[in-house]
Parts: structure tokens; sequence; C-alpha cells
């Protein structure tokens, strides 16, 4: 199967967008492992502290990455009048939406999974939660960056958007942090898995729709 | 008059006092931006 | 031909009688109310005694949120699909007030958890943070509305929100009960219900009537406010046009 | 009128908040019009233009096109870090485009900075830029929002010619414009 040329020039180009607006990879690596280094100094260095607060402030680092990240990706496109373009090719403006933040996501939110490992062990993340540790990450991430692109597709038109983006995706990332949390308890076995992957599937559904609406409507 | 209650007797009064005070701040406030905006309309018509 | 700035004639004409016809009745009903939760309805030893006094303004404002926000995904859903003015004018009447009374439900469920619980907040109880995640709708609806530069795009913007909200809700809620199911808190209220006590259950269907109709005078007064606002708002624009 | 319009517009409106920008206008071009949509400064041109690419919603009326149509405007669509190889390039993959970049960069006399990224270039290269995607994809109708601005006398005549060119071939041009056209105007909207 082969994408239709428009989806697959349109995921190209956000990918080297995405590349070239933050030094490569080694911007959203150099964030987790900040955040992540953070944390023992204000939390205190207590292994038992660390392996309770790790992976939640791992999930605070994700959403966090994939808020600061989207606020500039519609905005851009409607100022340099790329938007314009995408908008004309015909009634896929959802489907670029969603190819747009999908290369956003692997450039941004993509690193955490692979840095699991390393930082889960600093942060003493038990070793049996590292595998559903990079699973929820993904999936998670994923929905992190779908709900916040709908969020960030609505307030393009709104200059210093970071704020009202933040305000508007916090509902909408509810779910995924509740179900990532519990399915790193329970592990791969457990339902919170399946939920999480859920959820997922849904934002994939629903929010290519709404950022569309929305792309249009900036647009407008 | 008032009725007595067996304990947490102020926070009773003050739910009480919460669930009637705020709709009546919000009726104001709807009430005011109702009487406002008409009268900036009628002023307008007038000129 | 612009039938985008024509006058609601009908909506104003209904809505000056009923105004205050629904203040009046929904007056009547929840000062009834009032009077049957302080003098009449026994104290409830299980439910740790005159606390559940309390019930008949909070479980009905509870409602009235879930309604709010119902109400505001409906009309923005009309809005998007038919752009019937009125439509948007009651979505920017309605978010407003229910961000004031998922305020109140907070306030006033958070004293109650005080005695109850012991704490003022506890994150665990499911009903709670639902209501929390309400008032987070309904602010960032507000907001984004504030955000953008004319009526129409303010609107449209809202419309898509507030729809994303109303189907995301349930999920929010879903994964709000399991989060809230495995740390077992204890819930404020435990007698809901059609289990529920006739002497508790009627006043407190009347309660939230009375409420609701309160709601709904404060809803139309301020569509009446947003109608006004407009028309104006256009008297000045065809002032300026014709110089 | 022959032949059905390539692009017709009827009883348009448009509406700021409560400003009326116009209203009840109506249009259509046939192959080799050459339209011109003039108005003062916010008098409503360019909405007028965004409509009838489709890229705003009329408050009133309805925009009918028969066929596809190549869209410039204000902002030329380029990314910092795209050069105009690589601009053109893209597009021409989305069009599914058979003409070579190379050829449209000669044309447009860009085949020096083709490589400069475009943060690097300056405003009447990225014009140029914008407007060799005109020539990627053969299409009936252009929309033009203020083409001229930030080109030289030498790129305003490349432009004119290639409009020329355009309409000799039975395409339709619509510009938004202020101030003299340097294109053969066939029919004017005044807003």
């Amino acid at each position: 199967m082969t994408l239709p040329s428009p989806l697959l020039s349109a995921f190209r180009q956000a990918l080297s967008e995405a590349w070239a607006g933050g030094a490569g990879v080694l911007l959203p690596f150099g964030f987790f492992a900040g955040t992540a280094v953070l944390v023992p100094f204000t939390m205190g260095s207590d292994p038992d502290l660390l392996a309770k607060i790790g992976p939640g402030v791992l999930w605070l680092a994700l959403a966090l990455a994939s808020l600061v990240t989207l606020e500039r990706v519609f905005q851009a496109d409607l100022q340099d009048g790329a938007l314009d373009l995408w908008v004309q090719e015909d009634g896929s403006i959802s489907q670029i939406a969603a190819v747009k933040t999908l290369a956003h996501w692997l450039i941004s939110g993509l690193p955490l999974v692979l840095l699991t490992p390393l930082l889960g062990m600093m942060l003493q993340v038990p070793a049996t939660q590292t595998v559903p540790a990079m699973v929820a990450y993904a999936l998670g991430g994923l929905t992190f960056f779908l709900w916040g692109g709908v969020a960030a597709a609505l307030s393009a038109s709104v200059a210093r958007g970071g704020l009202l983006i933040a305000l508007i995706a916090l509902p909408f990332y509810l779910p995924t942090v509740i179900f990532g949390t519990l399915a790193l308890d329970e592990g791969l076995g457990g339902t919170s898995i399946l939920f999480l992957a859920a959820s997922t599937l849904f934002a994939l559904g629903v929010a290519p729709a709404a950022m569309g609406a929305a792309l249009r409507l900036a647009a407008d | 008059m008032l009725p007595e209650f067996d304990k947490n007797a102020a926070f009773i009064w003050a739910i009480i006092a919460l669930g009637i005070g705020l709709p009546i701040l919000l009726a104001i406030y709807a009430g005011l931006r109702a009487r406002l905006a008409r009268r900036r309309l009628e002023r307008l018509r007038e000129e | 031909m612009w039938s985008i700035l024509a006058n609601p004639h009908r909506f104003m004409a209904f809505s000056r009688y009923a105004v205050p016809v629904c203040y009046a009745i929904g007056t009547a009903l929840f000062g009834w109310a009032m009077y049957q939760a302080l003098w009449v309805v026994p104290s409830d030893a299980y439910q740790g005694g005159d606390i559940i006094r309390a019930m008949f303004i909070h479980v009905p404002s509870a409602w009235l949120c879930m309604g709010l926000y119902l109400g505001l995904a409906g009309s923005s859903f009309v809005w998007f699909i038919w752009r019937h003015e009125l439509a948007d004018i009651a979505a920017r009447a309605i978010a407003p007030i229910g961000a004031g009374y998922t305020a109140l439900c907070l306030a006033t469920g958070s004293i109650w958890g005080k005695p109850t619980w012991g704490t003022w907040w506890l994150w665990d109880d499911a009903r709670m943070m639902s209501v929390l995640v309400l008032f987070f709708l309904f602010l960032g609806y507000m907001a984004l509305r504030a955000a953008m530069e004319t009526r129409q795009k303010a609107a449209r913007a809202g419309a898509i929100l507030a729809m994303v909200g109303a189907v995301n809700v349930p999920l929010i809620k879903f994964s709000v009960d399991i989060w809230s199911s495995l740390h077992q808190g204890p819930s404020v209220i435990r007698a809901e219900g059609p289990a529920m006590a006739a002497v508790y259950l009627n006043p407190l269907l009347i309660s939230f009537l009375g409420q609701g109709l309160i709601v709904a005078a404060m809803v139309f007064t301020l569509m009446r406010a947003e109608v006004f606002g407009q028309q104006a708002d256009a008297l000045m624009a065809r002032r300026l046009s014709e110089g | 009128m022959s032949d059905p319009a390539l692009i017709e517009g009827r009883g348009l409106g448009a509406v700021r908040g409560e400003r009326v920008l116009f209203q009840d206008v109506s249009l259509a071009v046939q192959g080799g019009d050459g339209m011109v949509l003039r108005g003062a400064n916010g008098s409503g041109k360019t909405t007028l233009l965004r409509q009838l690419a489709g890229l705003s919603e009329p408050q009133a009326g309805t925009v009918q096109r028969t066929t596809n149509h190549h869209w410039i405007g204000h902002s030329n669509g380029l990314k910092p870090h795209e050069t105009p190889r690589s601009h053109l390039a893209n597009w021409a993959r989305v069009w599914g485009s058979e003409i070579e970049v190379e050829d449209v960069l000669l044309q447009m006399q860009m085949h020096r900075p083709a490589d400069v990224p475009c943060r690097l270039i300056s405003a009447g290269q990225k014009r140029r830029t914008g407007l060799g995607r005109l020539l990627l994809v053969p299409r009936d109708i252009w929309l033009l929002d203020e083409p001229f601005n930030a080109l030289d006398a030498d790129g305003q005549a490349l432009l004119a010619g290639m409009i020329a060119t355009h309409r000799a071939g039975g395409g339709a041009v619509i510009a938004a414009l202020h101030g003299t056209a340097p294109i053969e105007v066939s029919d004017e909207v005044v807003l």
C-alpha cells in the first residue's frame, strides 16, 4: 500500500520541518534527559521515592513536549501561507493534519520511548516496568500529540496561543494519563494497556476531523 | 426559628449560603449585562 | 438577505415573559425544597447526620453542570450544521452560567467533604473529578472564544471545541471512574438512585426542577444581553460605514 | 455567454464581526479573461478572492468552480528551511507534476539561489519561487492576490508574460490589485 502523494509529501515536509526546527532530534532528547536529571535534585535522591514518581514525571515531560512542539506547527503554516495551499488540496486537510502531527510525534515524542530504558534506570523505575512503559509512552505520546494538535489547530490564529493550548488540551489528556499510569503498574497483561490503546484509536478517529475543521477555520 | 443541626452546622450553613448566594450573584450578573446592553442599544437608537 | 444579522424577534418576544415566569416558578419550587431540606426532612444517621440536608443544593448543581454542558454541545452542534444564529447566542450564554454552576458544585462538594472525608479535597472521588473536568472544559471554551478575532470565528472555534469535548466526556468519565475505583475513595453521597427514600427523593427532584428553571431564566437573560449587544454593534457598524 | 464560466460567484457577501465588507457581488470569468478586483484597503478584495478560492466561507452567496485553480496569496507558502528547489519539488510531487523543476527555476530566473534556504533569500525571490508553482501543473484558473508585490521591474514583466501566455492558452486570471495593472484587463470589479 502506498500513501497518496499529497500525504506522503506533507509527511516529508513536516518531518524536515520538525527536524530543522529543533536541531534534529537532539533537542527532544535533550529535553527529556534534562527533565529526568532535574527530578532527583528537586525531589531528593531517595531511590524509593524516585521509583514511585519517576514514571509520572516522564508522563509530565511527554505532555509538555507535545504542547510546546505543537504550539508552532499550525501557527507557522498559517503565517507562511502553507496552510492556504494545504486547505485547497481536495478534502484531505484532516489527513494532512494527522500526518503532520504524526511526523512531529516521531521527532519530539518518540525519543522518550527510546530513552526510557536509560532514564528509567536513572530514576529507579523497576526493570519489569521498562517494556510496559515504552509501549505506554508510545501510545500515550501519540494520543497527547493528536489532542494537542486539535487544541493547537483551534488556536492557530491566536498570537501567543501556548497557554490557551494547554488549557484546552488539559481535559483531553486525562484518560491517557490515567490509563497510562495504571498500565505501568499492571504490565502488558493488564486491561489498562488495552484501554490506553483504545483511547489512542479513538483519538486517531476523532482528532483528525476536528483538526481539519479547525484548520479550515484558521485559514478563513 | 432556624433549625438546629446535630453537628457540622457551620458546613451545612456554608453550603446553603453558597447554594443561594452564587445563583443570586449569577442572576445579578446576567441581569446587569442585559440591562447595560439594552441601554447601549437604546442610546444608539436615539442618536 | 442578512439572515445573520436578522433580529431573532420571536426569541425576544418569548424571553421577555419567559424570564420572569421562570424566575418566579423556579424560586418558589427551590424555596419549597429548601424548606423541606432544613425543617422537614429527617436527619440521616448513616449519612453523617444533618449534613444530608446539603444534598438538596449540591446534587442538583452537579446534575445541572452536566445538563449545561450537554446544552452547550447541543447548541454548538445545531450552529455548526445549520448555522442558526440563535444557537450560537445560546452557547455563548450557557458558558459562563455553566462555569458558575461547576464552581458551585465543586465548592459545595469540597465543604461537604471536610466533615465526611476529613479533607477539603480528595483526588480519588470520581464525581468531583468529573465536575472538575467539566469546569476546565467550560473555562477552555470561554478562553478560546475570547481569543478569537471576530464573532463568526469565535462561534466556529467554540462549536468545534464543544463538540470534541462532548464526544470525549464519556471516555474521560470512564477513565476517572476506573481511577477512583482502584483507589477506593469514599463517595460523598452513597444513597443515590431509585432506592432512595421518598422523603429525600421528592424534595431533591423539586430542588433540581427549581434550580433548573432559575438557570434557564439566567441563560435567557444572558441571551437577551447578547442579542441587544449584537444589534447595537450592527447599528454602530452601519453608522461607521455610512460615515 | 457561450462557454460555461470557469468560475462563478453569485450574490457573495462578507461580514467581519458586525461590519459588512461587501454584499451582493456577482462575477464570472471565462477562458482568456483577465479580471481585476479593485478597492481601497480594507474593502474586502482579499476576502472576495479567498471566497472564490474556497478558503473563506462566504456569509452569503455561492461559488462554483468547474475546474482546479492555482492560488497565490499574500504569503508565499515557503518554509524557512526549504530551498526554492525543494519547495517546488515538494509541490510537484503533491500535484503529480511531470515538469522538470529545473526548467521552472530557470524560467523564474531562480536557478542561482535555488539551493539557498528560504529564510536567507529576498522577498522578491520568495515571490518568484511562489509564482513558480503556477508553472508546475497547468490549471485553468489562477487566483492571484497582489501578485506584483515585492517584484522588481524584471519580475513584473516576467509575471505579466506568464499571465499573457496563460490567457492565450485559454486560462483565466482573477487578480486583486492596487495601482496600475501591468496586464491587459478584460473585466474589473470594484468593491
